[in-house]
């Protein structure tokens, strides 16, 4: 449990709070460029915020730049995932969160469909081998 | 040598030294001038003592004469931008107050950084500026000595290093903040031996010809 | 008249130049004698000064020599390098590190040669650089030292020193003896019809002469006279102590300064004088004013005014009264008796109680451009090409003024005017302050 | 060595590819890894070897190892190091004694000349290594012995990296940092007081994919050690415009100003806390009021002070004693010499006077 703020008297500032909104610019730019490359060649792209120094305005610009899709999905492998479509289809983010609950990967991929999203072949080939086998026992 | 031990170095054992040979310095210097023996003047005073022309002397001698203005008042502005440029990056800069309350006890708010090194940058070019003009003009070349270059190249050097470090130019930050302190050190320990000691000397000097003139009556 | 040793005009015969040097001591002796008299007058003001130059070089700029050549040898204070030189390596606090690391040079006598033309001929000892120093380095003082050690090496410049070595002989440098001044009052009181008190045995005011006035300008005297009479004051010249121009002073003659000093002091003790009165002579201003009590070893038990200081206190206190003189006049500050001297009100005192149209030069008094014979410059006929050139500055800064009348206070500037006009062909001529006094005395009633 | 891919461990455990892609989207973060490279490192990371890791403590507090294991949230890499690869520990491991010694010799000749021998804690010269010795070895020939089969080493903590708390003056112990002993394999180093855990595992992962990471001048990787505390920290601009905490309770601290003053090593420490964080990207100690320390930087333990500023000087000597002394000594330097000139004077005087009796000038 985090103290209570009232309990110490911090007013915690937040990170890079002069720098401006010049960052977020720079990405919606390079989204638009990444979204041609993706048209042309089929190449995705991926754009790590983890380690940007975002100011506030940075995120707040992004944000509502960017809006809310139509699709948004979860994912709970090791750790749970949350991944949705942007207002611009193909624009996606995906933010992976750790084991306690903080995100520890933010990015804004370019692609159709995220890779993290597709089943990959061999777990589908062992999902195969899994009914299969069920299916063996309760035949048997 | 690495940095962090250049800087341990210059923060440690090269800052004491410096400090005990700075004011060594101005101790030797000063008491073996004043120690001299002393001239006496018998002469009736036209106005009194002449102690407030030496006192006003000292400040108004910051700015020349106003018949001199046309023929050096362009090299002292030059001067000036590097003397309060220096001064300016010296006093307003925090880490140098941590300094100086660290030997002093004395504190005053800081300045931002932005503006420190803008005054270091004009302080630089100045000063570069002075030493173009040392190297041409015929006057300053004939008058030049080994301490006017040495001197000027221990004023220099903390202002390059100091705005390396601050812009983080030169690689290695902690190399390039302990080659500052150590040329502020080797600054520290030079000022009473070299002509720098002009900050020291310059109250004095002015001071004894502005009593002397004054006790005149005579303009300073 | 033996002025033409003085004011050598344009073809005037130049006295032979001799390799300007006296006595005939072996090099290493002469170097021993400078060095020894270095050391002596080292003291706590030199030692200041000569530590604190930071080779700025703006002393330059303020030195007609260096004004007017560009050469850079005339900068103020690298005339006195040698004395720099030895005070760094003999004397400074640090001079065991200058001698260990070998950062300043022995002098060598080589150096002090070559020196005689920069201490001598090329500075009038003006000051003008002493207000230009951020240090405030009094640069005319260390010259004056750098003279006392040329001096006693025998290196004066031989038309300097033969003056020099005549008053010490004779009691004045121009030859005019006493003998020479009693009957130079003599015709004077019979010519002009004015009373001429000379060696009276009891007086208020000791008032002495310049000989450059005795020989060249007699009717300085007569102009004197008549306003001491004027004003009625209880006033004598004095035949045991009249000359006021002190050259050894100028030559580095420490003891022959205190000789020409001495005479005087003892001139006015004998008649009790309560105040003595100096000539319009810049020189002889530093020499008693500023530098006699220093000489006497105590304060001089007297009061001394330059002779304008005199007049302006007369004026104030109304028994001196003037005509009105509305011409447009310039006044020509003498450097040792305003920017070194501190006299600068009194004379401009006398031109409003004349009403004259005063135009005051530009810059003046602080920075007035020095005639440029001052220091024992005139005497030297090796240096008058240079001093011409110098003058140059001098006559634009009187022509710009456009006054009809240029008028200083010393004799000296005087001469060297009077040697300029003729040299350049030039239409002003330089009056004296006295003179233009006593032409316009207020007739009594 | 296994044969077994950190995927098919992965697989193994049930858990699906796109479990593996959280671990790359993990680790290429903590690395900082650009796009590219980030694609790269998960092809790699497909097909790489999983990693045999021997964990060996010499001088230390464990505290290193409490980093790894017991941070707020253990990160997705510290599973993976931890549950994984880790073959030897002997303070996680269950065997003791003689088990313990013998599951390690194990280790190490299953994957002789390919493990990744990590070396917590400094090492003792001094009594001949008698103060650290483990199973009747001191820690030297211990670390000697396991270094001859390694493939890298990797120094954990500021202690094995550059001597930290045992090596500070005096250094009783003899402490020496494992590079000092470790001459000829590729030492990296992972200095902090304790290392970030993600640091750790991330700099592991790098290794078995890429090989050694691209170093500083102190064998530190630069990834994670290219930046100063100072260069990314959010407090920064408070210091570009001069605002700074006096004292830990003024306004200044409350308001979050740079803490430089209260001496803050932050300009000469290079670290990833800025951006990685601690505690599962809690915070930093600077979020939390309090300056860096300078804990991954070689001797912070010897620098003047943790809250001296760094402007100031360390001072090992009596301020007052160098004041005072300096000034006795230049008073009598200046008394000294001024005498000597004045006796010089002296002399000129009686010469003068002497010549002066004879004479009295050149010409006559």
């Amino acid at each position: 449990m985090p103290l209570s703020r009232g309990v110490i008297p911090i007013r915690p500032v937040t990170a890079g709070a002069p720098a401006g909104g010049a960052l977020a610019d720079a990405i919606l730019a390079e989204i638009a460029s990444a979204l041609h490359e993706y048209l042309d060649t089929r190449q995705n792209h991926v754009i790590d915020l983890t380690g940007m120094p975002l100011s506030r305005e940075d995120r707040q610009r992004i944000d509502a730049y960017l809006g809310q899709g139509e699709v948004s999905m979860d994912i709970h492998a090791l750790v749970h995932s949350h991944i949705e479509e942007t207002a611009y289809a193909g624009v996606w983010r995906v933010r992976h969160y750790d084991m306690g609950g903080g995100v520890h990967s933010e990015r804004i991929e370019i692609i159709d469909v995220p890779e993290i999203v597709r089943a990959s072949s061999a777990d589908m080939a062992h999902s195969a081998r899994r009914i299969e086998a069920l299916r063996a026992e309760e035949g048997a | 040598m690495n940095g962090a031990s250049v800087l341990d170095f210059a923060r440690g054992p090269v800052f004491e030294i410096a400090l005990a040979m700075l004011i060594f310095g101005i101790a030797w210097r000063l008491v073996g001038i004043f120690a001299l023996r002393r001239p006496v003047d018998y002469s009736e005073p036209r106005a009194g003592t002449g102690w407030g022309s030496g006192l006003r002397m000292i400040v108004s001698r910051s700015w020349p004469r106003r018949e001199f203005r046309e023929r050096v008042l362009h090299w002292d502005i030059v001067s000036y931008i590097f003397h309060v440029g220096y001064a300016v990056a010296i006093l307003g800069y925090v880490p140098h107050i941590m300094l100086i309350r660290n030997l002093t006890g004395l504190q005053w708010p800081g300045l931002p950084g932005g503006v420190i090194a803008f005054a270091a940058g004009l302080s630089a070019g100045a000063l570069l500026a002075l030493l173009g003009h040392r190297l041409t003009s015929p006057v300053l070349r004939r008058l030049s000595n080994f301490d006017d270059y040495f001197s000027w190249l221990l004023a220099f050097t903390p202002l390059v290093t100091g705005l390396m470090a601050y812009y983080g130019i030169g690689g290695n930050y902690q190399m390039v903040l302990g080659l500052h302190i150590l040329a502020g050190d080797i600054l520290f320990a030079w000022l009473p031996f070299g002509k720098i000691m002009h900050v020291i000397l310059l109250a004095f000097s002015r001071g004894t010809t502005g009593a002397a003139y004054g006790r005149r009556g005579a303009p300073i | 008249m033996n002025t033409t040793t003085l004011g050598a005009g344009p073809g005037a015969a130049r006295a032979p130049v001799g390799d300007n040097k006296q006595g005939s001591l072996s090099d290493a002796e002469r170097l021993d004698r400078a060095m020894t008299s270095f050391l002596r007058d080292f003291n706590t003001t030199s030692a200041l000064y000569l530590e604190a130059c930071v080779h700025c070089g703006q002393c330059a700029e303020a030195c007609q020599y260096y004004v007017q050549t560009g050469d850079p040898k005339y900068t103020p204070i690298w005339k006195v390098e040698p004395i720099k030189q030895a005070y760094k390596r003999l004397t400074g606090p640090l001079a065991p590190l200058y001698r260990l690391f070998g950062l300043k040079k022995a002098v060598t006598i080589e150096e002090l040669e070559q020196w005689q033309e920069l201490l001598y001929d090329s500075c009038t000892l003006c000051g003008r650089c002493t207000l230009v120093c951020p240090m405030g380095i009094d640069i005319p003082s260390l010259v004056l030292a750098a003279r006392h050690g040329m001096q006693e090496a025998g290196l004066v410049p031989d038309d300097l020193w033969g003056p020099t070595e005549r008053a010490r002989r004779e009691g004045s440098p121009l030859g005019a003896t006493k003998q020479v001044l009693k009957e130079r009052i003599a015709w004077l009181t019979d010519d002009n019809n004015v009373t001429i008190p000379l060696d009276r045995e009891q007086a208020d005011i000791l008032v002495t002469i310049s000989s450059v006035e005795i020989m060249k300008y007699p009717q300085s005297i007569t102009a004197m006279a008549r306003v001491m009479n004027h004003i009625g004051a209880s006033w004598t010249f004095r035949s045991d102590g009249y000359e006021a121009t002190n050259f050894n002073m100028l030559s580095g003659d420490r003891t022959g300064q205190r000789e020409a000093t001495m005479r005087l002091i003892n001139a006015a003790l004998a008649i009790n004088a309560k105040t003595v009165i100096l000539p319009e002579c810049g020189h002889a201003y530093q020499a008693f004013r500023w530098a006699g009590a220093t000489m006497y070893g105590r304060p001089l038990p007297f009061r001394v005014v330059h002779i304008s200081e005199y007049l302006a206190e007369e004026l104030r206190a109304g028994r001196l009264s003037l005509k009105s003189d509305a011409r447009s006049m310039t006044f020509h500050d003498p450097c040792q008796i305003a920017r070194r001297g501190g006299v600068t009100e009194a004379p401009r005192e006398i031109f409003r109680a004349l009403g004259a149209d005063l135009r005051e030069m530009g810059p003046t008094p602080a920075g007035n451009w020095c005639c440029g014979g001052g220091g024992g410059v005139i005497t030297i006929h090796r240096a008058d090409s240079l001093r011409h050139r110098v003058f140059h500055l001098k006559m634009q800064q009187v022509e710009d003024t456009g006054a009809a009348l240029l008028v200083s206070s010393c004799s000296n500037c005087r001469l060297t005017f009077d040697d300029g006009q003729d040299f350049f062909h030039w239409d002003k001529t330089a009056h004296s302050l006295v003179e233009l006094v006593a032409d316009n005395l207020a007739e009594r009633h | 060595m296994t044969d077994e891919t950190i995927r098919d461990v992965l697989t193994r455990r049930g858990l699906s590819r796109r479990a593996f892609l959280q671990v790359c989207a993990s680790v290429t973060a903590a690395l900082a890894l650009s796009p590219a490279e980030a694609a790269d490192m998960t092809k790699r990371l497909e097909t790489a070897e999983r990693p045999t890791v021997i964990y060996l403590s010499y001088q230390e507090c464990t505290g290193c190892l409490e980093s790894l294991t017991r941070s707020f949230s253990p990160g997705i890499a510290s599973l993976i190091f931890n549950d994984i690869s880790l073959a030897y520990n002997d303070t996680l491991q269950a065997a003791a004694g003689q088990a313990a010694e013998t599951a390690k010799d194990t280790a190490m000749k299953n994957a002789w000349g390919k493990y990744v021998l990590v070396v917590d804690g400094s090492v003792p010269l001094a009594q001949n290594g008698a103060y650290c010795a483990v199973a009747g070895r001191s820690a030297v020939s211990d670390l000697k012995r396991a270094a001859g089969g390694a493939a890298a080493v990797v120094a954990v903590g500021t202690c094995a990296a550059f001597g930290g708390l045992p090596y500070a003056a005096p250094n009783p112990t003899g402490a020496v940092p494992v590079s000092e002993i470790v001459r000829d394999r590729p030492v990296i180093n992972i200095s902090g007081c304790p290392p970030i855990a993600e640091v750790i595992t991330g700099v592991i992962l790098y290794y078995t994919t890429f090989g050694v990471p691209a170093l500083d001048h102190l064998h530190r990787p630069m990834n994670f050690y290219g930046n100063t505390i100072h260069d990314r920290c959010y407090r920064r601009p408070f210091y570009d415009r001069g605002m700074f905490a006096k004292t830990f309770d003024d306004e200044g601290a409350r308001q979050g100003w740079c803490l430089f003053e209260l001496g803050c090593k932050g300009p000469i420490t290079h670290n990833a806390c800025p951006t990685t964080k601690w505690n599962g990207g809690t915070s930093y100690p600077i979020e939390s009021g309090h300056p860096c320390l300078g804990c991954s930087e070689p001797g912070f333990w010897d620098k003047g002070g943790f809250y001296k500023a760094l402007s100031t000087p360390t001072g090992h000597w009596s301020r007052t004693g160098v004041v005072s002394g300096a000034v006795a000594a230049g008073v009598a330097a200046g008394l000294s010499t001024a005498a000597v000139a004045r006796a010089r004077q002296g002399r000129a005087q009686k010469k003068a006077a002497s010549a002066d009796s004879e004479p009295k000038n050149p010409t006559s």
